[in-house]
């Protein structure tokens, strides 16, 4: 059971503008309400910080990256000390430059407005995540036919 | 040097196991400044034995599983050196054991045999209480599941099902939770620790940890007398959470009788399993 | 499936769970919340309104779901006669090898 | 020597996944946006994780204070990584166990609990931020 699939979300921090915060709020939408057994989330800071964990990451898993802004520090920070991402957007591409670029947002100060740009970037993150896992498993059909194995054998045996 | 055993028999009756751990003894105390101590004896007096057992390394002889001189030392709180059991030294050098309780020559053989090891060996460690646990050799298996990786010693610890561990030196045990139970929790706050004296069954409670998650009971894989506990753990219990099994161990314990407990434990490859078993049914997030 | 056992003991075969005190209970639901093994049910429209529905899911020795609650309407089963009864049956299944 | 602002820096950790987490980021940002706004702003983490050199240089040689969720240290650490001089480390999980039993909300949403934590916490980090500033 433990070979089943699972995606990396990774978000950026997110300190510095709405954008970010919007970023982050849609991630967890993920992790917790719309795919909760197939999402896995990272900190970004823990792959400096952390261990083997964070930083073999994206080596296992197929990962989507969700920045707040141009500086992409989701997709920069995953590549550069984990893993190639199979996708990756920019959360100010969706809800407007400007928008995005705003100051920081407070979670006590959430609005519906907000609420609704976290449910569209959320609903951009299923998108890329349903496309991902598509590829993912042609992939892994492919991989299968191409060996020649049959499926079904989990072990190393060869066979 | 020449100094060996307070020997400690079951002296079974009824059974040739037991009657073999009599001839060990006598074989024994014949071959090496060994004394005797005679189990139906010490239930009437303890005195006179406690205080050989107190001045010579204790050697306990069991005929069968049921292990009543193991039982009976723990009773009287006697530290063990060395445990031997005729059911398994029989099986180990192949030998069938008669069922004739007058020994035959093949009974009397294994006997002299064991005793031919036993003053062969090395002089017996004195003070099994003295052994720390600096020395274990920390080797990890690990299963990976999501981002998570939970860690299992490979050799020298035994768990329970309730995901804790034990290591044993000597009459001595050090105790602690597996990477299971820290992942599962996640940040742990608080460290409970149990009384320090305090005397714990086996699947007693040994003090508690919790996180923002749950409370977790620390099940005790062993009995004994908590003897200490690890203090760092309460102003610092994040140690729990990086390694708990080594900085984040729980308690140590002098135990009781631990070949009893041992039967209800698993070794790395049974645990490795239920540990493998409980990640895939249990999401941990 | 393997049927499933704890310490090589049937898992059917060990008398271990938590047992209601509904003269304590106020059916705040926090241990239900908490066991992520489903051992409890909650029925909204009975007078008991919270059940020990799958005992045999309880892992045995824990007595988390315990230690949630504030009113000690939870009880467990002694450990020492638990683990008694462990060793019997395991003795009893060796014999039948 | 940087020649940005010479505000302190406070610096949250990203916090994701963890309700500690977001008490950090909260915490951080009521203090650069509501209870020192002339004497205390914040890096984004993210930024110097993949070492962006505006950050690094607005953190270098500069007063940091960190804010991090769990004992993983992961604002300290990274922030000691880009050469930032550490006044003080903060942890959300050491006010959650003056607290014990709290129940302050999830990843997503803090609680009334949350927020009152978030506010203690904040004026203590307030506090710092007051020396720090009279230091210079």
């Amino acid at each position: 059971m433990s070979d089943e699939v699972k995606i990396g979300v990774v978000s950026c921090s997110g300190e510095d503008c709405l954008g970010g915060a919007i970023s982050r709020l849609a991630t967890l939408k993920m992790l917790n309400e719309i795919r909760p057994d197939e999402t896995v989330t990272i900190c970004l800071p823990l792959f400096l910080a952390g261990g083997e964990e964070e930083r073999g990451f994206a080596q296992s898993f197929p990962t989507l990256a969700v920045d707040g802004c141009n500086k992409l520090c989701a997709k920069r920070a995953t590549e550069k000390y984990s893993g190639k991402v199979s996708d990756a957007f920019d959360v100010s591409d969706l809800i407007g430059k400007e928008t995005a670029a705003s100051k920081p947002l407070s979670t006590r100060y959430l609005t519906q407005e907000h609420q609704e740009m976290v449910n569209k970037v959320a609903k951009e993150i299923r998108i890329r995540f349903e496309d991902i896992l598509m590829d993912y498993y042609k992939n892994a059909a492919q991989r299968i036919k191409a060996s020649g194995k049959t499926p079904n054998c989990g072990c190393n045996c060869g066979k | 040097m020449t100094s060996r055993y307070a020997v400690l028999p079951c002296n079974g009756l009824d059974k040739s196991v037991g009657c073999i751990t009599r001839e060990i003894a006598l074989g024994l105390v014949e071959k090496s400044e060994t004394d005797l101590i005679c189990p139906v004896m010490f239930r009437v007096s303890d005195a006179r034995y406690t205080k050989i057992a107190a001045d010579k390394p204790l050697l306990v002889l069991d005929g069968c599983a049921t292990r009543c001189a193991s039982k009976l030392a723990a009773e009287k709180g006697l530290k063990v050196a060395k445990k031997i059991t005729v059911t398994e030294e029989a099986k180990n050098r192949k030998v069938a054991v008669g069922k004739s309780l007058k020994l035959g020559d093949s009974d009397l053989r294994l006997a002299e045999a064991v005793v031919e090891e036993l003053l062969k060996e090395e002089k017996p460690k004195e003070s099994p209480a003295g052994q720390d646990f600096s020395t274990i050799v920390y080797d990890y298996e690990t299963y990976k599941k999501d981002k998570f990786i939970f860690r299992v010693p490979r050799s020298g610890f035994y768990f329970n099902e309730n995901d804790c561990w034990v290591i044993v030196s000597g009459n001595r045990a050090r105790v602690g939770v597996a990477d299971f139970v820290q992942q599962s929790l996640s940040d742990i706050m608080f460290f409970t620790p149990p009384a320090v004296g305090a005397e714990i069954e086996q699947f007693g409670e040994l003090g508690s940890i919790e996180s923002g998650k749950a409370v977790f009971e620390v099940i005790s894989p062993v009995s004994g007398v908590v003897t200490a506990v690890n203090d760092e753990l309460i102003s610092a219990p994040e140690l729990l959470n990086e390694n708990p099994y080594e900085k984040g161990w729980i308690a140590e314990l002098e135990l009781t009788d631990f070949d009893e407990d041992k039967e209800l434990l698993l070794d790395f490859e049974g645990y490795f399993k239920v540990l493998k078993r409980k990640v895939d049914e249990f999401h941990v997030k | 499936m393997s049927e499933v056992t704890f310490m090589g003991v049937p898992r059917s075969r060990i008398d271990w769970y938590p047992t209601i005190d509904y003269d304590k209970c106020n059916y705040c639901m926090d241990c239900d919340e908490f066991c992520p093994h489903n051992v409890f049910e909650i029925r909204e429209n009975e007078e008991k309104k919270l059940i020990v529905k799958n005992p045999h899911n309880c892992v045995v020795f824990c007595r988390a779901c315990g230690k949630t609650c504030g009113l000690d309407a939870l009880s467990f089963p002694n450990k020492t006669e638990t683990t008694k009864r462990i060793k019997e049956v395991r003795k009893e299944l060796e014999g039948n090898d | 020597m940087s020649s940005m602002s010479n505000k302190v820096k406070v610096i949250p950790c990203s916090g994701m996944g963890k309700v500690q987490g977001l008490v950090a980021r909260e915490t951080a940002l009521k203090v650069i946006s509501e209870l020192c706004p002339n004497d205390a702003e914040t890096v984004c983490l993210a930024y110097l994780v993949t070492g962006d050199d505006e950050a690094k240089d607005k953190i270098e040689g500069a007063s940091c204070l960190t804010l991090d969720g769990c004992a993983k240290l992961c604002a300290a650490k990274n922030v000691e990584l880009a050469g930032g001089i550490l006044k003080k480390k903060f942890r959300v999980v050491d006010i959650f166990r003056e607290h014990k039993g709290v129940k302050p909300g999830s990843a997503t949403m803090l609680t009334e609990e949350g927020w009152q934590l978030v506010d203690e916490l904040a004026e203590k980090v307030k506090k710092n931020v007051v020396e720090l500033v009279r230091e210079v």
